[in-house]
């Protein structure tokens, strides 16, 4: 046997600084918690926030390299891209403003420890992993990573059964669906003989009018379909987050929201316009079909929610709908379209993503110790009570209902604008009415917040939150009054290595 | 002879399957799932994947279901589940018609396209041999996968502190209190 | 200067709801201050006003979001401009005049975006712009009444939002779709009006169906029935305040909105259209004063009375010709200041008796004979008698259907009719017969009060008598589109 | 070396993984023990394992059969984690009837 | 001076603009003074410009005294302008010189009411609007007036509001007025988009050219009709006057008797080349409603016992007569009449307020009698009304009616004979009511008591102010006449006077049997008053038959109760059903839909059961469907 002749692949460890960055934290963070007595209060996160704000700097950094010239890393297995670019800081940031939010939480509930922290920041490995790999096995392993450190997160707040609860479910019901992804990953590298995606896509572009491999293709096609729309919670799929998002710890639900969907949508996107384009004509029926689902259901089963953690999640699936409207229209043939949908989609990931991590973080406060008082009820009055943190809420409430002047409506624009470009003139309206049902379940929040009085308490905020709520919400309003610059950002972003 | 060896192996697949999911004790599932992970590492065999069948069932047979074995012992619940009974209307009928379903599809999916795959068996380099086997692997997880070989390092990392946090008795470390 | 409409009240809105917590004092003072102020623009800008022209006034033109072809982008012509005045003369009497009886601050600082989104509703010349204080517009006023109103306040708010959110969904894809659909003949994606209407050129098909999208928004604004069950739940449990901006500007929006941009944008379409909403404007005259009659409460009645009379300016707008579209603009104006002045003598009823039920109210006029003469100007201006400004609107608007829309317009004229028979019939239950025991203590208006109407009755005379200025004002811009309708 | 003139082609094994495949899926829907259910989603995955040494067979490519073992990683993983979470619930209820944990729902 | 013609409506107007302010300040009486001052200001004014037309040659009597531009909106040009002619000014003369009588009478009459100075500005304001009216130099101007003229007399009727009926009567007022209002208003659009102008000159121009099509100046005369009708209390419209009687007296003799409720006739005779230029049915149908609201409202005045509702019922009797004289193309005799009318019945109705003022408010006829001898003055001016009314030679009523019957028997005896038939009863019930009132036995000392507590029960004579304007208009009453006598042409001195403003219009009737015959029918005429009076002698003074006073008639042959059930059962009815309608089934649909989507979500709800296998199932499903399309898709 000639084991001379093996050549490892080259490796970029600029490009890879990011994910040694978060790497390195959460190992840092593990083996100096478990060696050291416990760490003054706040070390953790700040560690935690430095570390992954580190890993957001080094991929800012490299936002125009990856721009000009957008390559593949060791081998091929990884992208670095515009996109995988803002997907590695959109994570990253997740993490900074989930760590802060968490380290509240972990405080009111006496609950502190190194491994929490740490799980957040192996989670955002696996998800900056997942939406970067261009090999399908890799996708898959770090969807792995990032879907076992939820659950454990999820599972995280032993003191309450429904935190367990939603960490069994989610576990369960995300085995399945990875079952589901990996038999796709299968039948695809059946068909292509590769999984890696640039690889298929030449494949199957070489196959086109030969019509014979369609069959185990397309239901490859439709189980990594399947799998991914798991993830981002799309309907039907999607039945697993109101009780995931309802039982685990509310900042950890945050994260789910932002970090945990951005990746998954992120890699639809990379998987579906990367690897299976030339198959476009067949997936994207699906997508319009599930998008508008996903649509009217988020928004449907929203408003008769009377828990707000469900709420949100409804809200969050409904988002995710907005979001596939973006991805359809990528999925029409046309330059234009393309870029517009894929960018769109990207802009909306980053945008919900600061929306959703300021909004829980806010609920977390209001919902009290061991997340107990979750109903609307307990927002009565607050805007008495607690009148910057109703506002901050409130303001974050209404970008999500897409109100102008806030970053929600450059986001809804944004998909709409992709979504009537590429001619799904009926898509976009099914999204504008869905919005229009979500708004009502937002206005119930404002209105228990700011119409109705209830003696109360004020909710005090702690520092770390405060500066969750204030990044938040200044960048929703910033985004929102002053997009140009978000959307330069975005010009760029919708360009894929393979 | 391998047409016989499929029909064993199949036999056993399946026959452990069907342990797994009928068998009301759940050490007697275990037990049946080890059967179909054996039934499996057989096909391994069968098509030349020696490496990967001895992991099969180190790893799988051994490792895995022992740590099932583990917890079913230590939690005490190698009670019978009723599984004559099922609270949820429909829901039987139900997922019967959805498994045979995705059965179905599935199986219409590779019996049509199964002929579609590039059939390069002949054209390769032995694949019979065991050494060739073990050496084609690791070039390939320490090559083209050398990303994902890392990324299961952090998987391991996320399951260790996971079953940590998970199990630890005290909630939190106290840390800074 | 245009630019300080909208910014003048935003600012002052963030400074009293900023700084008004420390200084509580001054939230008043800074209130009246700003909405003054932008009075004095928009008298400015009046007095600037070239009436010889058609071409949009003051242009404001600066980038905004480059990169959708997005601008900020602001005009006034002869059809906007009295709008623009009405807004900033409503909103300093609405600040002055109108107590907000809890939570000043916030009610004012609410007042005064409200103020910024409608008159940059009415300034815009950018799709994207008009589209984003058309929505903005809704904040405010959800607050204003959810925050401030009566009983079913809550309910009505959310109506209000969600019903007028439903209407306009669409139109952001319509939008979207307009901007898209020109972007081959403009060279270019952009928003801006005037370059879309010089350029743009639609098929049949897609030029109906983006009139839809956008009159269908407008439509729920306005409202024309059946679209209209909001307003008299919204008007109703408004406050004051409330009521008089939503019937004084915010339902112009929508026929402003129809005029600008449905029709100038998709003539076609509008004309092709036209037939529906002769028909529905018409059933809306009739329709809402006969539901405006019977009604018990005060508030309510003058809900649909706005019904009826939005019937008339959709039938104006619609009919295409100089007298019926001026028509429609001026009753435009007129409307809103007829209706704004009878929402606030309710009001003025309301804060007295706490109650808007017409049962409950006998022989006003016996006990406050100033307050009734007021309202009885008030009310004949809305009914419509030449002389008061509701008539030269009304009369416009008829005689200038009459031609394209004969037998619509014989119908909305007997709204004439019932609009006497339910104002008549309220102004007697309420005002004439002995005054019981609960009305007698019945105060009469105050100094406050009466400077605050006798604007009003002061603007619906001259209006009545001599309206050649405004007329003069919004003839060439109300000709140039004729011109265009009727060239497309 | 066909016998009995009948050959073991892929489509064969295949064809074995997919109805594993969906004994799994039905043991997820039907079983209430959740580490029962673990061990259907492991059916399932390895449905998805044989799946990948057809093809790599077929192929004679050895990308299939590295799969499999990272596969195996992850399923090693996946029931460590999952046992630890049941373990955690264990500690709190004494049955292990996934059922009765449906106090989060509509 | 005939430039200055816009001073004429502008006095009153200055009247109200100082009385809206000061008016409670100047108080009884002075503000009465006032309002009565500008009026005879304004009558002034008025007679100078007609003596200043005097002078003129007949052709260039008409001028037209711009303003100011009103409504100018592309071709639709309407200017604020007084167009001042031969007959604009004979209305503004009694319009101005009657009102300012009747001002002058309301000093007295409403002295001590609380709302004194509010009253003047009323009447003042209604001058100033009637002057609009009757001036106007296009429709929309008499349009501002006619809305102007019956806004005031809903203020007015209205004005004792604390009495229901008062309140109601106003209201009802107003809204049948806007009923026929609908028609001015669709006429003048019919006018504007036929002949591109609202100008009284221009549409006749465009009538007299023959440049409006038939049908259409048909269209837009009956559709002027339909204002007509509704001002001027014609079938099917008139059921508001008699209960416009609500109003102080002094509103019942200027507005309900002497000026507003002849604008409609007002109206016809400025449109004659319209109604000249229509089919020839159509000046038919307005002779006919004219006729048979005259015999209807006569038949009626027969047995009514309110003292004013006699007036009013024969007020609507006598407006028919107009417009039968105006169907029959007799302009002429329509504003002679007009003119002679406003003269008697201002006089009635002033007279009939003396009485009620004596009577404290007594207004049943059936409770007074004798009282010539408690009040002289008013009796015997009221008597001179009775007979001018009644077409007693010579007393001005019986000239003009005289007039219109000759023109009507030229057009049809038929209609001629209705009108004699109204003749006498009009002699009948006028009769009656001067016998009733003033003859007989005293009926009202059985009320003594009712009053006793107010002291003086007794009828007492008016102040000098009240009686000052009745005879004034007696005087009139008895010479009206002279304006057209019969006797010779050079006698028809408003002919000559109103000759080029309704020449398009006016019928000749030279020629027919009737204007052979005309000293027949005078004759005829003369008879029908002496038995109708005699019939009332007979009946109520001699006592020697009984009277004949049904049921039915003294309801209005029921048409007001019919009306009032069509409106209060069906009408509310419908009305009830469109309320309920819009909050049933518009709004119902509106949230309809919100509860659709809320119970589409509650039941969705439900399927999330939180089984952690129900979730596996539904994965699965989707899942399944997703692979059956794409395997559908290959496989295709």
């Amino acid at each position: 046997m000639d084991v001379g002749t093996f050549a490892a692949p080259a490796v970029q460890w600029w490009a890879l600084s990011p994910l040694l960055a978060l790497a390195g934290t959460a190992l840092a963070i593990l083996v100096v918690g478990a060696l050291t007595p416990p760490w003054r209060a706040g070390l953790l996160p700040l560690a935690t926030a430095t570390g992954a704000g580190a890993a957001a700097t080094l991929a800012a950094l490299q936002w125009t390299t990856a721009v000009a010239s957008p390559t593949t890393l060791v081998g091929g297995a990884l992208a670095w891209d515009p996109y995988a670019v803002l997907v590695t800081v959109l994570v990253s940031g997740s993490v900074v403003l989930g760590s802060l939010a968490l380290s509240d939480w972990l405080w009111r509930e006496r609950a502190e420890t190194p491994e929490a922290h740490a799980l957040l920041l192996t989670a955002a490995i696996g998800a900056i992993v997942m939406a970067n790999a261009t090999d399908l096995v890799v996708t898959f392993l770090g969807l792995e990573t990032l879907s076992l450190s939820l659950y454990v997160l999820a599972a995280m707040n032993r003191r309450r059964t429904e935190s367990q609860e939603a960490g069994l479910k989610y576990f369960i019901l995300g085995g399945v669906a990875s079952a589901f992804f990996l038999y796709g990953v299968a039948l695809t590298y059946g068909v292509a003989g590769t999984t890696r995606l640039g690889a298929i896509s030449g494949e199957l572009g070489m196959s086109i009018g030969v019509p014979r491999n369609d069959v185990l293709l397309l239901v490859g096609v439709a189980m990594v379909l399947v799998g991914l729309a798991f993830k981002a919670s799309l309907v039907p799929f999607h039945s697993w987050a109101p009780d995931v998002y309802h039982g685990a710890p509310t900042p950890i639900t945050g994260f789910m929201a932002s970090a945990g969907k951005a990746a998954a949508v992120a890699t639809l996107v990379r998987v579906m316009l990367v690897a299976y384009p030339s198959r476009a004509d067949d997936w994207r029926p699906v997508l319009w079909a599930v998008g508008a689902l996903t649509l009217l259901g988020g928004a449907v089963l929203a408003i008769v929610q009377v828990d707000v953690k469900r709420m949100l999640a409804y809200s969050s699936i409904g988002h995710a709908g907005f979001m596939l409207v973006g991805l359809e229209a990528a999925g029409h043939r046309g330059a234009f379209a393309e870029d517009a949908g894929a960018a769109a989609v990207a802009g909306y990931l980053a945008i919900y993503a600061l929306l959703v991590l300021g909004t829980f973080a806010a609920v977390a406060l209001v919902v009290g110790e061991g997340d107990a008082a979750t109903t609307v009820d307990v927002f009565q009055g607050l805007g008495r009570r607690s009148p910057w943190l109703a506002s901050a809420l409130t303001v974050l409430l209404l970008a999500q209902a897409g109100v102008p002047l806030t970053s929600g409506f450059v986001a809804k624009f944004g998909v709409v604008r992709a979504a009537v470009d590429a001619g799904s003139y009926w898509l976009a309206g099914v999204a504008m009415l869905s919005a229009v049902v979500a708004a009502y379940l937002y206005l119930r929040l404002v209105v228990a917040m700011w119409l109705r009085d209830a003696a109360g308490p004020a909710v005090a905020v702690p520092p770390a939150s405060r500066v969750v709520l204030v990044v938040c919400v200044a960048a929703t309003l910033g985004i929102g009054i002053v997009p140009g610059w978000f959307l330069d950002l975005l010009a760029d972003v919708a360009s894929f290595a393979s | 002879m391998e047409l016989a060896v499929f029909v064993c192996a199949a036999a056993m697949v399946l026959v452990g399957a069907a342990g797994v999911i009928t068998r009301s004790n759940p050490v007697h599932a275990a037990l049946s799932l080890v059967l179909t992970l054996f039934g499996v590492a057989v096909m391994f065999v069968a098509q030349g994947a020696y490496f990967v069948a001895a992991v099969q069932v180190i790893v799988y047979a051994g490792a895995i279901v022992v740590l099932f074995l583990f917890v079913i012992m230590l939690l005490g619940v190698d009670r019978a589940e009723d599984v004559r009974t099922e609270p949820l209307t429909a829901q039987r009928p139900l997922a019967l018609v959805v498994a045979l379903g995705a059965a179905a599809v599935l199986v219409a999916a590779v019996v049509d396209g199964a002929a579609a795959v590039r059939d390069r068996a002949g054209s390769a380099p032995d694949a019979a041999s065991g050494d060739a086997d073990v050496v084609e692997i690791a070039r390939s997880v320490f090559g083209d996968y050398v990303v994902a070989f890392e990324v299961t390092s952090i998987l391991l990392v996320v399951a260790v502190v996971g079953t940590v946090l998970m199990t630890r008795r005290r909630l939190g470390t106290g840390a800074g209190r | 200067m245009l630019g300080a409409l909208i910014l003048v009240p935003a600012v002052s809105a963030l400074v009293v709801a900023l700084v008004g917590r420390a200084r509580p004092e001054w939230t008043r003072l800074v209130a009246v201050v700003s909405s003054v102020a932008t009075l004095a623009v928009a008298v400015r800008m009046l007095a600037e006003f070239d009436p010889g022209s058609a071409a949009f006034q003051f242009v404001e033109h600066r980038a905004w979001i480059a990169q959708w072809g997005i601008s900020w982008h602001l005009g006034v012509d002869g059809i906007s401009l009295f709008l623009v005045v009405l807004t900033a003369l409503l909103f300093p009497l609405v600040i002055v005049g109108v107590d907000p009886h809890h939570d000043e601050r916030r009610y004012l600082a609410w007042m005064l975006l409200l103020e910024a989104g409608v008159m940059g509703s009415f300034l815009s010349l950018d799709l994207f712009l008009f589209f984003v204080m058309f929505e903005i517009v809704l904040v405010p006023m959800y607050f204003l009444i959810g925050g401030w109103g009566y009983g079913e306040r809550i309910y009505a708010a959310t109506k209000f939002f969600i019903f007028t959110m439903a209407g306009s969904a669409l139109m952001l894809v319509g939008i979207v779709a307009t901007v898209v659909l020109a972007r081959d003949e403009v060279g270019a994606v952009t928003f801006s009006l005037p370059e879309l209407q010089r350029a743009a050129e639609f098929s049949v098909a897609e030029g109906r169906w983006l009139f839809a999208s956008f009159a269908l928004a407008f439509a729920v604004k306005v409202p024309l029935v059946p679209l209209h069950t909001w307003l008299p739940d919204a008007h109703t449990q408004a406050p004051t305040g409330g009521s008089v901006i939503l019937a004084g500007v915010l339902l112009k929006m929508g026929t402003y909105g129809l005029l600008r941009f449905a029709i100038g944008l998709f003539p076609e379409a509008a004309r092709w259209a036209s037939p529906l909403f002769f028909t529905l404007a018409v059933v809306g005259i009739v329709y809402g004063a006969i539901a405006a009659t019977m009604q018990r409460d005060l508030k309510r009645l003058v809900a649909y009375s706005s019904v009826a009379h939005l019937g008339f300016i959709v039938l104006g707008t619609f009919a295409l010709t100089t007298q019926a579209v001026s028509g429609a603009v001026i009753q435009m104006v007129n409307h809103g200041v007829s209706t704004g002045a009878l929402f606030l003598l309710v009001g003025m009823i309301s804060d007295r008796r706490h109650t808007r039920e017409i049962d409950a109210l006998r022989g006003l006029q016996h006990v406050a004979p100033v307050f009734a003469g007021t309202f009885t100007v008030v009310m004949l201006s809305s009914i419509g008698v030449p002389g008061l400004n509701g008539f030269v609107g009304e009369f416009l608007v008829l005689i200038g259907s009459f031609g394209p829309a004969r037998w619509w317009t014989v119908v909305a004229t007997t709204g004439v009719v019932l609009a006497a028979l339910y104002l008549l019939w309220a102004y007697q239950r309420v005002f004439h017969g002995e005054p019981d025991e609960a009305n007698r203590g019945f105060a009469e208006m105050t100094w406050r009060e009466g400077a605050l109407m006798s604007v009003f009755v002061a603007i619906i005379v001259a209006t009545g008598v001599y309206p050649a200025p405004m007329l003069d004002r919004m003839r060439p811009s109300v000709d140039a589109l004729i011109a265009r309708v009727a060239g497309g | 070396m066909p016998v009995f003139g009948v050959a073991v082609t892929a489509s064969w094994y295949l064809v074995v993984a997919a109805l594993l495949f969906g004994v799994g899926l039905f043991g997820v829907m039907v079983r209430r023990n959740p580490l029962v259910m673990l061990m259907c989603v492991e059916l399932m995955l390895n449905a998805v394992n044989l799946t990948f040494i057809t093809l790599a067979s077929r192929l004679a490519d050895v990308a299939g059969r590295t799969t499999v073992l990272f596969v195996m990683v992850v399923a090693a993983a996946e029931v460590t984690v999952g046992l630890a979470i049941v373990v955690a619930i264990m500690r709190q209820r004494s049955s292990v009837d996934a059922d009765d944990l449906s106090a989060l729902r509509g | 001076m005939i430039d200055l013609a816009w001073l004429v409506p502008l006095l009153p107007l200055v009247g109200v603009a100082v009385l809206v302010p000061l008016g409670r300040r100047l108080g009884d009486p002075r503000a009465g003074w006032l309002a009565t001052a500008m009026v005879a200001g304004a009558f002034a004014v008025t007679v100078a410009i007609w003596l200043e037309m005097l002078g003129l040659p007949a052709e260039e009597r008409a001028h037209v005294v711009r303003m100011f531009d009103w409504i100018v909106v592309g071709d639709l040009r309407v200017e604020a302008a007084l167009l001042v002619d031969q007959l604009s000014v004979v209305m503004a003369l009694f319009v101005t010189g009657i009102g300012a009588l009747i001002h002058l009478y309301a000093t007295g009459y409403m002295h001590g009411d609380a709302r004194y100075p509010k009253f003047f500005l009323y009447l003042n304001l209604f001058v100033f609007s009637m002057l609009m009216l009757v001036l106007g130099e296009n429709l929309l101007v008499t349009f501002l007036g006619w809305e102007g003229v019956g806004t005031c007399s809903y203020l007015l009727i209205s004005f004792w509001h604390e009495r229901a009926s008062a309140a109601v009567a106003g209201k009802k007022a107003f809204v049948t007025n806007r009923i026929g209002d609908v028609g001015v208003m669709t006429a003048m659009f019919l006018a504007f988009s036929s002949v591109g102008s609202l100008s009284y000159a221009e549409l006749g121009h465009a009538a007299h050219a023959g440049e409006l099509a038939g049908s259409t100046a048909t269209a837009i005369a009956l559709l002027a009709f339909l204002g007509a009708c509704g001002k001027s209390a014609q079938l099917p419209l008139h059921l508001w006057l008699p209960d416009a009687m609500e109003g102080p007296t002094p509103v019942s003799a200027l507005i309900h008797a002497a000026t507003m409720v002849t604008a409609g006739v007002f109206l016809m005779t400025r449109l004659n080349p319209v109604l000249a230029a229509s089919h020839d049915w159509a000046p038919t149908l307005v002779a006919v409603v004219g006729a048979g609201t005259a015999l209807f409202a006569a038949t009626i005045a027969v047995a009514q016992h309110d003292i004013k509702r006699v007036l009013a019922y024969s007020t609507i009797s006598q407006l028919g007569y107009m417009f039968l004289a105006v169907g029959s193309g007799a302009y002429v005799a329509a504003i002679f009449h007009m003119v002679t009318h406003a003269f008697f019945k201002a006089l009635l109705f002033l007279g009939s307020g003396s009485v009620i003022h004596g009577m404290h408010h007594e207004q049943d006829m059936r409770r007074m009698g004798a009282l010539r001898a408690a009040m002289p003055v008013t009796a015997g001016t009221f008597i001179v009304g009775w007979l001018a009314i009644a077409g007693v030679p010579p007393f001005a009523g019986f000239w003009s009616k005289d007039e219109i019957l000759l023109y009507v028997h030229a057009k049809s005896p038929v209609l001629w004979a209705v009108g004699l038939v109204t003749a006498l009863l009009t002699a009948y019930y006028m009769t009656r009511q001067v016998v009733l009132v003033f003859f007989g036995e005293p009926r009202w000392t059985s009320r003594a008591a009712d009053h006793g507590a107010h002291g003086d029960a007794a009828p007492h004579e008016s102040p000098a102010s009240m009686l000052a304007p009745l005879v004034v208009l007696a005087g009139l009453s008895i010479v009206g006449g002279a304006m057209q006598l019969p006797f010779s042409k050079d006698l028809h001195f408003l002919e000559h006077w109103l000759e080029p403003v309704v020449e398009a219009g006016e019928a000749s009737i030279s020629g027919t049997w009737a204007y052979a015959h005309k000293w027949l029918l005078l004759a005829v005429a003369v008879v029908v008053a002496a038995v109708g009076i005699a019939g009332a002698v007979v009946v109520y003074g001699a006592r020697r038959a009984r009277a004949v006073e049904p049921r039915i008639l003294e309801e209005a042959w029921r048409y007001d109760a019919a009306a009032a059930r069509l409106v209060g059962g069906p009408g509310a009815a419908a009305f009830r059903g469109v309320a309920w309608f819009d909050a049933t089934v518009v709004d119902g649909v509106v949230n309809g839909v919100a509860w659709l989507v809320r119970d589409a979500g509650a039941a969705i709800r439900r399927v999330q059961t939180g089984y952690v296998r129900t979730y596996a199932l539904i994965v699965g499903a989707g899942a399944v469907l997703v692979l059956a399309w794409f395997l559908a898709r290959g496989m295709a």
